[in-house]
Order: C-alpha cells, then structure tokens, then sequence
C-alpha cells in the first residue's frame, strides 16, 4: 500500500485509539483545524472531540495535564505541535514525567507518549526550526524516538504506549510528505535497537530521523567514489544502542556521525564520546561529525541550506575519515 | 482576614470536634519533632513545617473518600499524614530510609504514596496544578466519581501554571478542587507585592470557576467549605476553588531568617492557632474537657514517638539500588 | 461583536479621514501582494496575513509618536508598514534578501527595525508579552515618558505568559498598552474553546489593569479608544489593556484549509471590512470623492509595486556571513 | 581579605550597581527576604527597591521582562533561585535572549545577565539538584560563566555585563561558604580562557565549577600515587577555551574530564569529542569521564554522594587512563 509518513503517524494513532479505550490525542488543534501538520485530519470525525481534544494554546498546562491523566491510568498521546513550543513545557517534561517513578521510589509510573514535530529546512526561521532531540536525551527517565521511515513512523507509536515510562517521539516536519510503500497490516515495531539501513564495511554513517534520506544519498555518492558506507539509522537516541553501534564500528573503524542539531554539546558528540571510549585502540581515525552551524537558524534558503547538514558536507566528512579525499 | 477574630467553633458533636482536634494535633506534633530533628540533623535538605495551617489540611482532608485524588507541594507532611500515610513512614522518608514512603529517595518535599492516592509532594512552585488537572481529567474520561484535590500556597497563583491550570479545568469542567493556602507569603514575598489582585478568589472566579474565601483557621469553617465544594465537584458541577486564608507560625523553611515580616504580625496570629480556637470553643461549650485534652495530646505524642522510633530503627537502600526506577521494571499494565 | 452593525464613522476631518483610509489599504494591499507572491514561490516559509484587520494597527499606531516602542507577533506585516519600516525592506526582507530589515534572516515572521522601535516579530504565542513589560520597565525606571505596545491574539491570553505579564505590569504600575486582536480564533481554535472566559476585557481587568472592548472593524472607535489608553499610560496611570473585536478573511496561514468555520461566518464579518466601513461613511457624508478613492488606492498601489520591485532586485547576504551575529562584534556601548 | 564565595558574589553586584546606574538586580526574594542563598543580602536597604526588585514567582515573566529591559538599555542582573527554576524560562532565554541578535540581522543585543544556582549535594532531592550549565552551552548566543573561585565569582559579573550578549552565571550551591583570601581590590576577570588552577605533566584533569575542588583534591591524592595531575578549570562553557585545553592535552597525552552533570550528553561528552577530533593522534588512552549517575538525584545521602562525582572516582578514572592501577 502507498503510504505518506504523515499518513503512516495517522494510522499508527488510529491503530492506538482502536486499540485501547484509554488512549486519546490532546493538543493544539488536532481536532477541528485537521492538525497543523494534518496528521490528525479525520481523527475527530472518527473519535469525536474527547479523544481527539484540542487545547487552548498552553504548553506546559497541557502536558502536565497528559502526565496527570497518565498517572491516572490513561494513555495520553500529546501533540506538541512543534518542538520550538516544548520549552514551553519543560518543567513538566523533566521534573515530572522523568522524575516521578524515581523520586517515588518505583511508586508512580507515567505511561505518557509526547509527539512532536522536529527540524528545519523549511524556511521557518529561528524560534520555528530547533532540532532538540538529542538534547532531550540528555534527560534521564525518558525515552527518546526518531522515527525516519514508514515502518517506524506507524509502528513506533504503539509500542511505546506499552512503555510504562515517558516516551517522546520527534517526527522530522520534512519527513510528512516523503512517500513509500507500507504494509497494510504494518504493526508494532521494537523501539530498542538501531537499524541498519544500508551494509557496508568501509565507514559507518550514524545518523537518525530527517538526516536520514540525506545519509542514504552521500552513500550512494560515496559508492560510486568507491566508499563502502554502511548507514546505521538510530532510531532512538535514548537509550542508545551501544551494541549495534560498536557492532558497526568495529567493522569499519571509521566513523562519521551525521545530526541537525546543533553541534557542541549535541548527540552527536555523545556518540563520538562513547565510540572513543569504547573502541578507541580499533578506530582507524577520530569519530567525524557533520551537524547543523551553531546559528539560530535562518530564514533566507540559502543561508538556511549551508547552515543544515547536505549530502555533500556529509560525502566530504566521510571521505575524509576514510582518507579518500576525491 | 475572613470571619470573626474569635468564632464559636461549635462541632457537631463532641467526637467530630475531637476527631478534628486529633487530626491537628498530630500534623502539629509531627512537625514540631521534624524541626527538632532537623536541628538534630537527623533530617537533611529543605525542611517546610506546616505549623499553624493545620485547620486547612483537616478540614479540607475530611471531607474526601479513600477512592479521592490528592496533589500537595513540598509544604505537605501534613497532607501525607491526615490522608493516611503513616507518620513512620512519612519521618523514615525524611531519615532517608528504605522504610520511608518513597524509599528515602524523596525526602521532606517529595513524598508519595500509591496506597493512599497521594501524588505528592512537588518542589517546583505550581508544578503540581497541571498534573492535578491530568488526574482529573483521567476521573472523568474513565466515568469515575472522584475528586481530585490540589493544594498550593498563594505565591504558586502568579505562575502561568495556574493559569493555564485554571483555564484548562474550566474549559473540561473537571471534578477538581484547587485549594490556595494563602499565608500571605510566599518565602519572603508579601500577597501585595506578588499580585495586582490580592482577592485571589476573585481572581479564581474570572476563569468562570465557582471560588470564595474561608478562614483558615477555624478548621469547621474549612471543613463545611470543602464539603460544600467537594460535594459540588463530586455531582458534576465543575471545578471550585477555595481560597483558605491562614498564616505559618515558622519560618518559611529552616534556612529563613524571617526578615521580611514583624514579631507581632506573627503573634497576632498565633492568637488565632487553629488549635487553640477549636480546643477552647469546645471546652467552653462543653465538649471536651481536661481528661479528653490530655488523652489527645499524649495519643498524638505517642504516635510521632512510635515513628521517630521506627525511622531511627530504618535502614538504607542498597547503593546498587541507585538506578533502579529510573525505568520501569516490568511493561505497563 | 461590539458597536453598531453598521457605525456612522465620521473622521474629524476628510485629511484624517482619507489618511486612515490610506495606511489601511497600503497594508491590505501589501497583504494581497504577499499571498500572490507566496503563490508564486518568491516568498516562503509561514506566512500569515492581516486581511480584515487593519483598522487595529492603523487606528493604535496612529496614537503613537515615534519614541514609542512596538511589539507584535508572526501576523505584523501591517504593523511593521505602519510603525514606518518601508514597504520594500519589508518585502526584500521576505524574499531572504540582505537588502530586507532584517538581512533576510528573519523572513515574515521576524521583522525588526531597530530604527522605529520596532522590536519584532515574534513566533511564539505570547512570547512578546514578558519583553514588551521589559522595554516598559526600562522606560519607566529610565524616566522616559514612552509607551510600549504590545499586540498579540486572542489565543495568547491562555498561555501562562500573559498572565504573568499582565501581572507584572500591574504591579509595577508600567507605562505599556496590552492590544488583543481578538479575531476569534487561534489557528482553528474558537476562543469559545480556548477560554472558560471568553469576555477579555473582563478577564484582564481581574488584573487590576484598566481594560475595555472595542470595535476593531471601526478604525475610529481604535483610534480614539487607543488614543484615550496612549495618553493615560503616558500620564501614569499604569498599563491598559485593549480588546479589539475584529476578524481575519483570510486563513490563519497559507497552509490552512479553514475546516474549522463556515464560509458564512466570514462572508458576514466581511461585510465589515473596516476599508468599506470607513469608505462608505465618508462617502456618504461627502469626505471621499471618486477621485479621492482611486488616488488613494493608486498611492497604495504604487508603493507595494515599487516594493516588489526593490524586493526583486535585492541580493543574497554571503553565505560567509552565516556565523555573523550569533555573538555582537562590538562590546556594549 | 577573608571573604566567602557569597560575599564575592555579592560584593561583585555591589560593584556593578555603583558602577552602572543602568544596573539592577531582579529576582524572587532578592530583596526583602535577603536573598534565598543570602547573596543578596543588605543590597535592599543599600540601593532601595527599585533596583534590588523582588519579582513574583514567574520565572518566564520576569526573564522575558530582564530581556526586554536589557533591549530597552538597561543592564539587567536578573537571578533565578536555581537552575531548577529556569526551566520556565527557557522559552525564553532560547528563543528571545539568544536568538534575537542573529535573527534580527545585527540589530537588537541583549545585554542581559542571569545568574542561577545550580548543582547538587545538599539533600535536596530530584527536583532541585540538576546541573544543567553543560546543557545550556549546547544553546547558540548564550554565553555560559561557571566561576569556581572567589576571584571569579567576584569579577565576572562585571565582565559580563559589559558584554553585549546574554551571560548566564551559574554559581554551584555548594560554594557559597566556601572562604578564603580575596584582595580587597578584586575587580573584573576575563571571561574567554580557562585556567591551570594546578599545573602537572600526566593527565589533564578538566572541569569547572563546583567540583574544582573536589578535582584538586584528587590530583593532591594522586601526586601521592605519583601521578602528576594537571588542574584545567574551563571557567567558560560556552564558547570553550580550546586553545587551553588542546595545549594542556598535547602536554599530558591523558584526560579525564570531570563533570556534575550527567553523563550523556553532558558537556563532558563534547569535550571528549573536542579533544578527541583535534588530538586523535596524539592521545595515549581515550579520553575519561567522571559524572553523575544518571539519575534524579536521590534525597537519602548515601545514595546521593553515590549519584555524584567522588574524589575516588576521580582518582580511579585518572589511573585508568594513565595506566597507574593503584
Ligand atoms: C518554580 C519555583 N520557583 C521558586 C521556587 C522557590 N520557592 C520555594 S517555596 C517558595 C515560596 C512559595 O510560596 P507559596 O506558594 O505561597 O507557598 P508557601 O511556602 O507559603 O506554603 C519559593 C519561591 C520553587 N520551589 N519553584
Ligand atoms: C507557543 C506556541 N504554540 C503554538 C504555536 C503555533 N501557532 C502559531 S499561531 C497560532 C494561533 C495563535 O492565535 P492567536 O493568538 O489568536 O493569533 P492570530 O493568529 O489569530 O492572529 C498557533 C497555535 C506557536 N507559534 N507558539
Ligand atoms: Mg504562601
Ligand atoms: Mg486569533
């Protein structure tokens, strides 16, 4: 079956809201207006307005409230419509939802899904293109997801309703209108392991969500230069898979991390970090990184495109680990 | 303030009135050995007493069932006490001992308990409104008739927490309950310097919620309010909001030097010790009498004796136990 | 809706009157330009227009001078053009050109023009509130006699931040006008969805901040109304708050597909264009000849054409220059 | 003079409000109750209400509002009582304070500083003990101060005010009594490098704040084991001294950085990536790591002094990568 992304994000929360009488979607206009991103369109004639709720616009009162109604034996799925809004609602994030189940010594689990949409490259300027997942990794207690293909974006969402911690799922607002073929009875998929997109056994590209697409291309680039990328897709940034990481590392030696977030301090050097310490005696060459410039993003396309990661920034970063300089 | 300097507290029966004198005097108790302690340095951290507002969390605590929802700030030993948390686990917690209601990873501010549907406990001003609103939410879409009670101090009314809170209740018309302690200060900060509008249940009512004031020191005056609200709240009628006007004895917490305020503002209030109202309206209408004062008072001594022991007599988690709950052990149900 | 289905707008004088009408049809057709520039892929990005509108920038920028200081959000094109920033800085600076107010940077969501006080343009709902009580703060403890204005929807009077701004401003007695362009919605959220109270002025005023209604299709009614809350900030009488009752013909952005109201809905409200308003009334009462009508139009005309053009021949900042102004190159003056 | 780090920092705003009349301190309980760590202390009564201005609890408020004042051409030292708190904020300080300038194409700086305390080690439970300074410095236009010594708490202050942009100071909790010899003349420091607080030839011991003298400490113990330990405190973190600390490593081939935030993620991560792409090939072990558990910290003691960093960790993580087992 042809699907969108964004078709595919919809069938997952239909699939849930079937499923399970106690999930229901809360945001900012996922009822009335169709979503912002229209992945919710039709969800409100189907459910009705309890469980397809829209807020009024307040961030930290709405996701608070998902947190209550989680521990009140729901399983709320809020729509942060972007990720910019989410500073929003940071205190509830960390000092609620990840610090609850801890802090109460095991008494208070929030089985609580936030989605959010993530990124740039869509003109939108600074306060609308942050790419903040890999910060919010950072954050013990949650659970971080960065669905980049079809599969995931569907199959992602239920399994982390099961989860009986906090889940926050970041889609890339670039990603929506990519289209592909997904199973009609596509379901679950595990949110524990990193993926292999593509084998290869000369530098392991390690990137997730929107950067993916752009990933899969250099290697393509990268092949007919005679560079056998392998490209791991992480598919959730906490908690990492140290295993599949190193798996592919130890295979290639040479390592390139590829990652829209800024780059100091991002998740990306928290992957150079870990590689270094855990294969430092088998790596051939120092863990590369191609991440977005450190600027607020801005509008004017082309001042946009060079502060993004490209195909052609992540080619050249890969050829120079591999020391295959073109 | 609100009511009479010195109401007739009259109890509808001497059991009621001694019950609630009970309830009080435990929270009291408690608290005065918690400050002790921590002089002792047998507790640690931030350390915030209750002493003087007690009427608030009988009065209002009475009026719920066992099945009902209770969200506190970190002011809250009280609260955890009057729901039903055992004052042994309540000072283990503070000790920091496994035995402690969250294991000793919480600590004075963070209590909980899952027994008693006590969800704290919560450090950061106004955090605790929008996770209010959730459970009540939960109540609702689920069909249940509970109510959800949320406490907070007057100073959690300038966050935009609780306005959003508020709002969002309003909107949903949930089965909540918000209960402002209004002190008159939040640390340092006087009601005046913190709010253009000072009648916080004026400012309630502009979210279209039903609000009015109660003197918080007259605890059948809290208690006829809460049950008037909560019973409202439990027949669908919306979220309420009382504002119980009442005042701590102590410092803010034990680091306060309490600058900000006069000796004789304080002791103009301690005139009105909830306590002392209560207990000398009954004894001059007869309903208690010298023997049940003293029974009451040693039954709430031995009570916190029983529990310092317990505490002092706990243990402490296992340091390889450090990173567990972080995540869940087991799948959701 | 407030005032009279169909005022009677009496300007003082035609030249006033024609004025008004003039800064309301340079926005709309500025407005009108962008849509078909977004449609032909020269503009991109968000893009939210102010069709409908108008009177309200017209009529509260009028009352300003220029030491004033704006605030407005994502939907400030008009106000940008009226505060003074040129039509062509403001177009160049929606084609990402370095030649736009804001180097290209910004696009139509951040304007900012330092040279009129303008600051901005801003993406998130209310987050202009909390910087707009600063700008006034420093005003007033710099004894400078300037007023701050600050415009934001009727869907930012949920978030946590007005609430804290307007209880701020209050209570340090600011020299700032609150202006809520109350249009009805927020994205496809009616304000009967969004609010348990939906009178604004009502719930601004539990601030203890001066506030009324007004009709924001009568440019007049703005003007005057704003003029009147201008000159008591001014004169110290602490922050007013303006509700303008008024409507967008367009979709909120042009990626809306207005599921969420009836064509009829608008079609009425359009009846109210406040350009026909004014027009019409100042026709009949013999202010506006043909003549004047089409002159006018063809001076709004002219300045979006020449715009355009100045946008068109505009050129790209140098990519070199990406990592400029993430930090000042100059210490602070 | 003998001064505690509370009175350094308190004698650095004195300073600055008899330097600069567009100087004032705002904040919660910074004025009548005498400041809740009691910095402030005495500061009302010395330069009255106006400008040691209490604030509400509203920490997005009163941070927008020290934004807003900052643009409008005040020098506004606005306080949050601690890190906990900014998390209301952020909204804020990311996308107004540190995005404005880039966003408004040079136009509008913010000079604007806020100071916070941060950290952990006083029982105070999940809630109040984050350090999230390293967390910060991953935020484009922010300027993020660490001061660890009297000298520094004093005079950055002043330094920062007079820088153009938004400087956040984060002053660890556990440093406020700390006393020691403070000349009475102590006036400004830059704010660019870090600082060898102890010069050594075989690892370099990197970190900042609150657990410099835990790390001095350790390096005394390992003297004893007869490593020579260097004391890098990076002062700044963000924009990172990398001249310092790339000399140090080239001098001491080792590392090991040391850090109460928690670990991944942490500025402790970008700093092993730092080093690691700019020195591969001169390292002989990869880089250590010393940070907190990753955890919200527990209130019982034990189990917090076990979630924090240790001069016995720090001492084992500094044998380690010299090959010095003890
Ligand atoms: C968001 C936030 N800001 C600041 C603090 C520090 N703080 C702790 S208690 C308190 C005063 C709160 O006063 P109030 O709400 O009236 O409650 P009370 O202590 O009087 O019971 C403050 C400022 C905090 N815990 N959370
Ligand atoms: C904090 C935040 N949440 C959500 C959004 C997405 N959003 C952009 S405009 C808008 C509606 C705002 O409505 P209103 O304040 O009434 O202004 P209007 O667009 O009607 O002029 C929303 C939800 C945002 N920009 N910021
Ligand atoms: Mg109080
Ligand atoms: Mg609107």
């Amino acid at each position: 079956m042809k699907s969108s992304y964004r078709e595919a994000v919809r069938a997952g929360i239909r699939d849930a809201l079937q499923r399970d009488p106690r999930v229901f979607l809360m945001g900012e206009d996922v009822g009335a207006y169709g979503g912002s991103f229209a992945v919710s369109l039709g969800l409100l004639e189907e459910f009705g307005p309890e469980r397809i709720r829209d807020t009024p616009l307040s961030e930290s009162g709405f996701v608070g409230a998902g947190i209550g109604a989680a521990l009140g034996g729901m399983r709320p799925i809020v729509e942060i419509m972007t990720v910019n809004f989410s500073l929003l609602a940071l205190d509830q994030i960390v000092n609620n939802a990840a610090s609850l189940l801890h802090m109460s010594g095991g008494q208070f689990h929030v089985p609580l899904v936030i989605r959010m949409t993530t990124g740039a490259g869509r003109q939108l300027g600074a306060q609308h293109s942050h790419s903040l997942e890999g910060w919010y990794a950072h954050i013990p207690g949650l659970r971080i997801l960065v669905p980049a293909t079809l599969e995931d974006a569907r199959g992602m969402l239920w399994t982390a309703l099961e989860d009986p911690d906090p889940v926050l799922i970041f889609e890339h607002g670039s990603l929506y209108n990519v289209t592909g073929e997904l199973d009609d009875g596509a379901g679950p998929v595990d949110i524990d392991t990193a993926a292999i997109r593509r084998p290869g056994g000369d530098v392991s590209l390690i990137t997730y969500g929107g950067t993916l697409p752009a990933v899969l291309e250099a290697a393509e680039q990268l092949a007919d230069a005679g560079v056998d990328a392998e490209v791991l897709d992480l598919r959730t940034l906490r908690p990492l898979d140290d295993d599949a990481i190193l798996a592919s590392v130890a295979k290639t030696r040479r390592s390139v991390v590829v990652d829209e977030g800024w780059r100091s301090g991002g998740i990306s050097a928290e992957l150079s970090a870990r590689i270094t310490e855990n294969a430092f005696y088998e790596l051939d060459a120092p863990v590369g990184r191609v991440c977005s410039a450190e600027v607020p993003i801005p509008y004017a396309r082309h001042m946009e495109a060079a502060a993004l990661p490209s195909v052609e920034r992540i080619v050249a970063a890969a050829r120079e680990v591999t020391g295959n300089g073109g | 303030m609100t009511g009479p300097l010195s109401p007739s507290l009259r109890p509808r029966d001497p059991g009621h009135g001694r019950h609630l004198l009970l309830q009080m005097l435990r929270v009291r108790r408690l608290e005065e050995r918690c400050v002790e302690l921590y002089s002792a340095a047998k507790i640690r951290g931030f350390l915030h007493v209750y002493i003087g507002e007690e009427a608030v969390a009988a009065g209002v605590l009475e009026s719920l069932s066992a099945d009902d929802t209770v969200v506190a700030t970190y002011r809250e030993h009280g609260h955890a006490l009057l729901r039903g948390v055992p004052a042994g686990a309540i000072l283990a917690e503070m000790y920091g001992r496994v035995e402690g209601c969250c294991r000793g990873r919480g600590g004075s501010m963070h209590l909980f308990d899952a027994a008693t549907n006590f969800y704290g406990g919560n450090a950061i001003v106004a955090g605790g409104l929008p996770l209010a609103v959730g459970l009540a939410l939960a109540d609702k879409m689920s069909g249940r008739p509970h109510v959800t009670v949320c406490f907070f101090g007057e100073g959690a009314v300038a966050e935009g927490e609780f306005h959003e809170s508020l709002n969002l209740a309003a909107l949903w018309d949930l089965p909540i309950l918000f209960c402002c302690e209004n002190n008159l200060y939040a640390m340092g900060t006087a009601l005046v310097r913190s709010e253009s509008q000072t009648d916080l249940a004026l400012k309630a009512a502009s979210y279209e919620v039903s609000a009015w004031a109660v003197d918080g020191m007259d605890v059948l005056a809290v208690e006829q309010a809460a049950r008037t609200a909560v019973d409202a709240v439990r027949s669908g009628a919306g979220p309420h909001f009382l504002e119980f006007r009442t005042y701590r004895f102590r410092a803010h917490s034990m680091f306060d030097p309490e600058r900000y305020r006069e000796k004789a503002e304080v002791v103009a209030w301690q005139a009105r010790d909830p306590i002392t109202l209560l207990r000398s309206s009954m004894e001059e209408n007869g309903q208690l009498t010298a023997d049940d004062w003293t029974q009451l008072q040693s039954e709430a001594e031995s009570e916190v004796a029983a529990a310092v022991k317990f505490a002092e007599s706990g243990t402490l988690e296992p340091v390889e136990d450090l990173t567990r709950f972080v995540y869940s052990e087991r799948r959701a149900p």
